[in-house]
C-alpha cells in the first residue's frame, strides 16, 4: 500500500461519511412518511375507507343476488367455497341451504368474484380478520334456506336489490373482458 | 467529598463517610445515570425515526417521552430466563460487572467545578482503566451464555476493546502532557470558555488526537460503526444472545449511559468541560450553569454525534476493525503524541497564537462546508416531492 | 459428529505453534437475522474465518410443483404468487407465458404493455428490498427504511392495480386480470419523477460510502465461466460480467419495442463479479427499469387487455420451456402437458436456486461477516429456493 | 456461431450414432433422445466442442410417465457463448430409473439432479452427494411420483387439517 493511497482513503473515509450524515441529517427535517395506524385518520374514516375499489379484503356474499350457479365454487382452486342448492319448484327456483367460506383457506386470489354473473360474491376492502379459533373463520352466509336471485330480463326494479346489483355490477366491469387482439 | 462529610459531621467516623458514599452513589445512580441512559434511547429512537421517514416512539405519553419508562418497566417484569447449559452464577453475575465498569466512572467524571465525586489526581487513569472493566463482563457474559454466537460476541468485544484502548490512552496523553496533570479539573482548568481557549485547537496534533479519542471512544463503547461485539445481523444479539428482562436491560442500560460517559471524557480533555464566561456570586446559579455547559457539550459529542453516525454508517468487519486500529489509529496517535511534544518544545508564541486561529477557522469552514451539504440535499429533496417538517416532536403525520 | 444429517468432519490441527486447535461448527439459521427466510447454513469456522458453508434448504418447501398437477391452469396462477413472493409478477408471467404458448393463445398488444409496466414495477420493488437488506445486512439500517419507503409507494401502486399488495395475481392466462385504473398512469409517472433522483440520494448515502465499499469489493468474486457453470442468472450473472439478458437475448412480450441498456459489473472498486458489482448492477436496473417505464407509458395502445380463453382450459399435448428474466434472472418454467384440464409437470427453475448452490464454492476461507454480505449480493429468496 | 436445431443435432448424430435418438421440435425446444448410460459422455462432448460449446445446464427436469412406464430426465441446455439451446431427453424405466450424472460436466447438475432424485426417486450413477435436498431426510416416498400418497403424518404431526366445510 503506497503512501498516496494510504491518504486517500482516509480522504475517502472522511468525504463519503461526511456525505452520508448529511443525508441523514436532511432527513431529520423531511416529513415522515409512515402514518400512525389506524387512530390518527379523521375522525369517522376507517383504512378501509381509503383503500382501492378492487382491494382483495375478506370475501362477501350478497345473497339478495346470489344466483346460485356454483361459478364460484368451481372457480375455486383451494376449495374453500361450499354451497348447496335444490331446486325447488314451490318456492319457485334454487333454493340455497348453505354458502360456506372457509375464510382461514381463502388466500384471496379473486378467481372466484371473476366468473359470478352478478357480482355477488366479491372482495371487500376489510382486512382485520384475526380470530381465536378456526370455526370461527368460516363464514357462513345462509341462515335459513334462501331462494336464489333470477335476474330479470327487464331490468331490476326493486329499490332494495337495486343498489346491491348495481354494486355488484360495477365490481365486475373493473375485471378485463376478453377480446381477441 | 470528604470536606462535605466534616461540615455535617462533628467527629466523622468511617460510618459517616462510608454512609456518605452510599447516599451519593444512589443519588448519582438513580437520578443522573438511568434517566440520562433511559432517556438516551427515547432520544435516539426519535432521531432514528425521523431520520428513516419515520416517527419514533409516539404513544406513551407526551411526544413517546415516557416510552423508556415503560420499555424500563416491562423489561424489569419480564422473566429472567438463565438457559440451563449457561454458567449459572457466571452468566448471572456478567451483567453487574457491566454495570459496574460504566457507573463507575462517574466517581470521577465532573460536573461543575466543584462537583466531582473525587476529583482524583490520576482521574483520567482512573476512567480508562474502569471502562475497562466492561470487557470483563461482556467477556464472562459471550463465555457463560454457552452459545457460539455469543462466544463469538465476547470474543469480539475482547479484541476490540483491548485494542481501541491503545490509540484511545495514546490520544489522552497529548492532553496530558499539556496539562502536566492526570486529574481530570486541572485539565479542565487549563482550558477556557471561549473555543479558541480549548484543548482542541492548542495545536494540529490535539486537534487530530479529538478524532483518534474519538474514533477509538466508540469502538469502546461498541457503537456503529465499531458495534461488532452484537452485530445485529452476523451473530443474532452477539453477547446478549441468550439475555432477557432485567439482565439485558443492564447491558442496553450502560450501552446507552456509556455514550456519555465518552461525551464526558472528551468534553473534559478537548472541549473545555464546564468553564463558562462569567463568575455569579450566587454559587447555585453559577454551578447549575456550569453543569448545563458541561452537560450539553458532553450530550451532544457523546450522544447525539455517536447516535447520528449509527444510524448512517453500515458495520465495518472485523479484520477491518483491526486494520483500522493498527494501521491507521495507533500510527496516527503515535504521531500525535511525538508532535505535541516536539511542539511543546519548539513552537514559538506567535506560531502557537496562529495556529490556534487557523484551526478554529478551517473548523468553522468545515462546518459550514457540511452545512451547505446538508441545505444542498434539502432542496435536493424537493425533487423527490419531499415536505419539510421542522417540529422534531411531531408525533403523526396525516395521511396524503 | 452428525448435525442434522450432515456428517462435519471434527478437525484438530496443529498448526498454531503446537496449540491444538478445533474446528468450530456453527449452524447459522434457520432463525438468523440475515438469512433472508429460513435458510439454513452448517458453517465450520476456524474462529471468524469459515472453513466452508454448507447450505440447507428444504424449510419452505411448499411442494408448489405438486400443487400445479391438482388445481388446474387458471387455478395455478394465484400459487405461482408464492413461488417468489418477493416478485410475485414474474412468476404470474412465467406460468400464463407457458400455457400461452402451449394453448396457442395470443395476447392482446395493450395487455402485454400492462404486463411489462408490471413486470418492471415488481422489478423495482423487489431490487428496492434487495439492495435495501443487504444494507441493513452490512450494518446500515437507514438505508433499509428509504427502500422500504419508496417500496410501499409501489405498494399502493399495485393496491390500486390489482387489489393486493404482496401476493399479485394480476396476470391471468392471455392477458392481464384488470385493465390499469384511470388516474393511474399519472401516478406511475409522479412515482418515476420522485424515485429517480432518490436513487441518486440512496447511491450517495449508501452506495459509495466507504465502509460499504470496503465491506463488499472483492469478497468472493465469481467469475463469468464460474457463474455460467453454476447458471448463475440475472443480476448475479451480469455482475460477473456476463452481458446477457433474457428480455434482450432472447425477447418476449414487447421487449423489443422498448429500448434499455443491460448494465454489467466492472469490477470499479474491486474484482469483476464481487459482491459490489452484483449490488451495483442491481442500483443501476432499477434506472433501467425507469426507463423501460416511461417508454411503456407513452407507447402504451389502446384495446383489450385479455384475450379470449376458454374457462375450462385444456392445451394440446407437449411441453414447453420458457424463459424470463426475472428480478433474481432467467427463470425457467418448463411444463409439460397430457392434453387435460391438469399440468402434467410443472419445473420451476429458479434464480435463488442455482445462486444458493454456488455458496460452498465461494465462501471458503472468508469470514463471518462476509457470508452475510454474500447472501445479501445474491439476492436469495428462501421460497423462490424451496419453491 | 450459433447452430439451428437441425445442424446441432446432424452434430451429435455424426458423434453418437444411435445413442442420439431423432430430432424432435423445433426451435428452442427441439429435443432428441438419448440412452441413460451415455448421457454424461453426450454432455461432455457438448460442452467441449468448440462448435457446440453448451457451457450452461439450463434446467433438469424429471417427469413421471406411468402410462409410457418411464421417468424421463429432460436437459435445458444453453450454450452463451453461441447463444443457441437444445433439450436432451432421457428415459429411465419407472420401477428403477437410474442415470448417468453430469454433475461433473456442469455444476449446475449437481443440485439439480439431488432434486430430481429427492422429487422423483431417480438415482443418478456417479454423483458425489446423492442426498435428499428439499424434502427431510426421512420422508417416505418421492412425491413428485404420480402414485405418490401423502402419508397421514409425519413424526405425530398430521400433514393436513379436517375442513371446516364438511357438513
Amino acid at each position: 500500500m503506497g503512501l498516496g493511497t494510504y491518504f486517500r482513503s482516509i480522504k475517502d473515509a472522511i468525504t463519503t461519511i461526511g456525505e452520508g450524515m448529511a443525508i441523514t441529517a436532511s432527513h431529520m427535517v423531511r416529513k415522515p412518511f409512515t402514518i400512525e395506524y389506524p387512530d390518527r385518520l379523521p375522525d369517522g374514516i376507517r383504512v378501509q375507507d381509503t383503500l382501492p375499489f378492487r382491494y382483495r379484503g375478506i370475501l362477501e356474499v350478497d345473497l339478495e343476488i346470489c344466483t346460485a350457479c356454483l361459478a364460484c365454487e368451481r372457480a375455486c382452486p383451494i376449495d374453500c367455497i361450499v354451497i348447496e342448492a335444490e331446486k325447488d319448484k314451490a318456492a319457485g327456483g334454487l333454493v340455497m341451504t348453505r354458502f360456506d367460506i372457509d375464510m382461514a383457506k381463502c388466500m384471496y386470489c379473486g378467481l372466484c368474484s371473476e366468473p359470478c354473473p352478478t357480482g355477488s360474491i366479491h372482495h371487500t376492502p376489510e382486512f382485520e380478520g384475526a380470530d381465536y379459533s378456526l370455526e370461527s373463520l368460516v363464514r357462513r352466509f345462509v341462515r335459513a334456506p334462501t331462494v336464489a336471485y333470477r335476474p330479470k330480463k327487464t331490468g331490476e326494479t326493486d329499490p332494495v336489490i337495486k343498489p346491491i346489483l348495481d354494486r355488484g355490477m360495477r365490481y365486475l366491469a373493473e375485471f378485463a373482458k376478453g377480446g381477441e387482439s | 467529598m470528604a470536606e462535605l462529610v466534616g461540615s455535617l459531621f462533628a467527629e466523622p467516623t468511617w460510618v459517616h463517610y462510608l454512609g456518605a458514599a452510599l447516599a451519593f452513589g444512589t443519588i448519582i445512580v438513580f437520578g443522573l445515570v438511568l434517566p440520562i441512559a433511559g432517556i438516551t434511547t427515547w432520544v435516539e429512537r426519535r432521531i432514528m425515526g425521523r431520520m428513516q421517514s419515520r416517527i419514533g416512539p409516539n404513544r406513551v405519553g407526551p411526544a413517546g417521552f415516557l416510552q423508556w419508562l415503560a420499555d424500563g418497566i416491562k423489561n424489569m417484569l419480564k422473566e429472567d430466563i438463565v438457559p440451563s447449559a449457561a454458567d449459572g452464577p457466571l452468566f448471572r453475575f456478567a451483567p453487574y460487572v457491566v454495570m459496574v465498569g460504566f457507573v463507575g466512572t462517574f466517581a470521577a467524571l465532573p460536573f461543575t467545578s466543584a462537583l466531582i465525586v473525587a476529583d482524583l489526581n490520576v482521574g483520567i487513569l482512573y476512567v480508562t482503566s474502569v471502562t475497562a472493566l466492561v470487557v470483563v463482563g461482556i467477556l464472562m457474559a459471550g463465555w457463560a451464555s454457552n452459545n457460539k454466537w455469543s462466544l463469538l460476541g465476547g470474543i469480539r468485544s475482547a479484541a476490540q476493546i483491548v485494542s481501541y484502548e491503545i490509540p484511545a490512552g495514546l490520544s489522552i496523553f497529548p492532553i496530558v502532557m499539556m496539562t502536566g496533570s492526570l486529574g481530570m479539573q486541572d485539565i479542565i482548568k487549563l482550558q477556557g470558555w471561549a473555543p479558541w481557549s480549548w484543548n482542541l485547537f492548542a495545536n494540529p496534533f490535539a486537534f487530530v488526537a479529538f478524532f483518534v479519542f474519538f474514533v477509538s471512544a466508540l469502538a469502546e463503547g461498541n457503537r456503529t460503526p465499531f458495534d461488532l461485539p452484537e452485530a445485529e445481523s452476523e451473530l443474532v444479539a452477539g453477547f446478549a444472545t441468550e439475555y432477557s428482562g432485567m439482565r439485558n436491560l443492564l447491558f442496553f442500560m450502560a450501552e446507552w449511559g456509556n455514550l456519555y460517559v465518552i461525551g464526558a471524557i472528551v468534553t473534559t480533555l478537548f472541549l473545555g468541560g464546564w468553564q463558562i464566561p462569567f463568575t455569579f456570586e450566587n454559587k447555585v446559579v453559577q454551578h447549575v450553569l456550569e453543569f448545563a455547559t458541561f452537560f450539553l457539550k458532553a450530550y451532544g459529542v457523546g450522544v447525539l454525534v455517536p447516535i447520528w453516525l449509527r444510524w448512517t454508517l453500515p458495520r465495518i468487519r472485523v479484520d477491518q476493525m483491526m486494520s483500522m486500529c493498527w494501521k491507521y489509529l495507533v500510527p496516527i496517535a503515535f504521531v500525535n503524541l511525538i508532535g505535541t511534544a516536539a511542539w511543546m518544545i519548539w513552537s514559538p508564541l506567535w506560531l502557537q497564537v496562529v495556529t490556534r486561529m487557523v484551526l478554529v477557522v478551517s473548523a468553522a469552514a468545515g462546518t459550514m462546508m457540511f452545512a451547505h451539504r446538508v441545505v444542498y440535499h434539502l432542496e435536493y429533496a424537493k425533487l423527490t416531492r419531499a415536505h419539510l417538517l421542522f417540529n422534531p416532536l411531531a408525533t403523526t403525520r396525516s395521511p396524503g | 459428529m452428525s448435525l442434522a444429517g450432515f456428517e462435519v468432519e471434527v478437525q484438530r490441527s496443529k498448526d498454531d505453534g503446537g496449540v491444538v486447535t478445533e474446528d468450530m461448527t456453527l449452524s447459522m439459521g434457520p432463525q438468523h437475522p440475515s438469512t433472508h427466510g429460513v435458510l439454513r447454513f452448517v458453517i465450520r469456522a476456524d474462529g471468524e474465518v469459515m472453513k466452508e458453508a454448507i447450505p440447507d434448504i428444504g424449510y419452505l418447501h411448499r411442494s408448489i410443483e405438486k400443487i400445479a398437477e391438482k388445481v388446474g391452469w387458471h387455478g395455478f396462477l394465484p400459487y405461482t404468487d408464492r413461488v417468489d413472493y418477493v416478485a410475485a409478477m414474474f412468476c404470474n408471467h412465467g406460468w400464463s407465458l407457458a400455457s400461452e404458448q402451449l394453448a396457442g393463445i395470443e395476447v392482446p398488444k395493450r395487455g402485454e404493455y400492462c404486463r411489462v409496466i408490471a413486470d418492471e414495477l415488481c422489478r423495482i420493488h423487489s431490487h428496492l428490498l434487495g439492495v435495501g437488506s443487504m444494507a441493513m445486512d452490512i450494518g446500515a439500517f437507514t438505508p433499509f427504511t428509504h427502500a422500504i419507503r419508496e417500496r410501499e409507494y409501489l405498494n399502493d401502486l399495485f393496491e390500486e392495480l390489482c387489489g393486493a399488495r404482496l401476493t399479485f395475481h394480476y396476470m391471468r392466462i392471455g392477458g392481464v386480470g384488470w385493465d390499469l385504473p384511470a388516474g393511474w398512469i399519472d401516478k406511475l409517472s409522479h412515482f418515476l419523477d420522485r424515485f429517480e433522483p432518490l436513487i441518486d440520494e440512496y447511491d450517495r448515502l449508501i452506495s459509495f460510502n466507504k465502509i460499504f465499499v470496503e465491506r463488499l469489493a472483492n469478497v468472493a468474486p465469481i467469475t463469468a465461466e464460474e457463474a455460467i457453470d453454476y447458471n448463475l442468472a440475472g443480476p448475479n450473472l451480469r455482475g460477473s460480467g456476463v452481458r446477457y439478458d433474457v428480455r434482450k437475448d432472447e425477447p418476449y412480450s414487447v421487449y423489443p419495442e422498448l429500448e434499455f441498456d443491460v448494465p454489467i459489473g466492472t469490477g470499479e472498486k474491486g474484482t469483476v463479479g464481487d459482491c459490489f458489482d452484483r449490488y451495483i448492477v442491481r442500483m443501476r436496473e432499477m434506472r433501467e427499469s425507469c426507463r423501460i417505464l416511461r417508454q411503456c407509458v407513452v407507447q402504451i395502445p389502446d384495446g383489450p387487455v385479455i384475450a379470449k380463453v376458454p374457462r375450462n382450459l385444456k392445451p394440446p399435448a407437449g411441453d414447453v420451456y420458457v424463459r424470463l428474466e426475472s428480478a433474481r434472472g432467467d427463470m425457467g418454467w418448463y411444463v409439460v402437458s397430457d392434453g387435460t384440464a391438469f399440468p402434467h409437470r410443472c419445473k420451476i427453475r429458479t434464480g435463488s436456486f442455482s445462486a444458493i448452490s454456488i455458496v460452498p464454492k465461494i465462501s471458503r476461507n472468508l469470514m463471518i461477516a462476509d457470508l452475510i454480505a454474500v447472501i445479501a449480493s445474491l439476492d436469495l429468496v428462501a421460497p423462490e429456493i424451496d419453491r | 456461431m450459433a447452430m439451428d436445431a437441425a445442424g446441432l443435432h446432424a452434430r451429435l448424430r455424426e458423434k453418437f450414432g444411435d445413442v442420439v435418438g431423432p430430432l424432435e421440435g423445433s426451435g428452442r425446444n427441439a429435443s432428441a433422445t438419448v440412452a441413460p448410460a451415455r448421457i454424461a459422455e453426450v454432455g461432455e462432448f457438448l460442452k467441449t466442442d468448440p462448435a457446440l460449446r453448451f457451457d450452461c445446464l439450463s434446467n433438469l427436469s424429471g417427469v413421471d410417465y406411468p402410462k409410457q412406464g418411464h421417468i424421463q430426465i429432460v436437459y435445458h441446455l444453453f450454450s452463451y457463448l453461441h447463444r443457441h439451446a437444445f433439450v436432451l431427453r432421457v428415459n429411465a424405466p419407472r420401477d428403477n430409473p437410474q442415470v448417468a450424472t453430469v454433475s461433473s460436466v456442469w455444476s449446475h447438475a449437481d443440485w439439480q439432479e439431488r432434486e430430481a432424485f429427492d422429487l422423483l426417486g431417480v438415482t443418478f450413477e456417479g454423483h458425489p452427494d446423492l442426498r435428499r435436498i428439499l424434502m427431510p431426510e426421512d420422508w417416505p416416498g418421492h412425491p413428485l411420483r404420480k402414485d405418490f400418497v401423502e402419508p397421514e403424518s409425519y413424526h405425530g404431526i398430521p400433514t393436513s387439517r379436517e375442513s371446516l366445510l364438511k357438513a
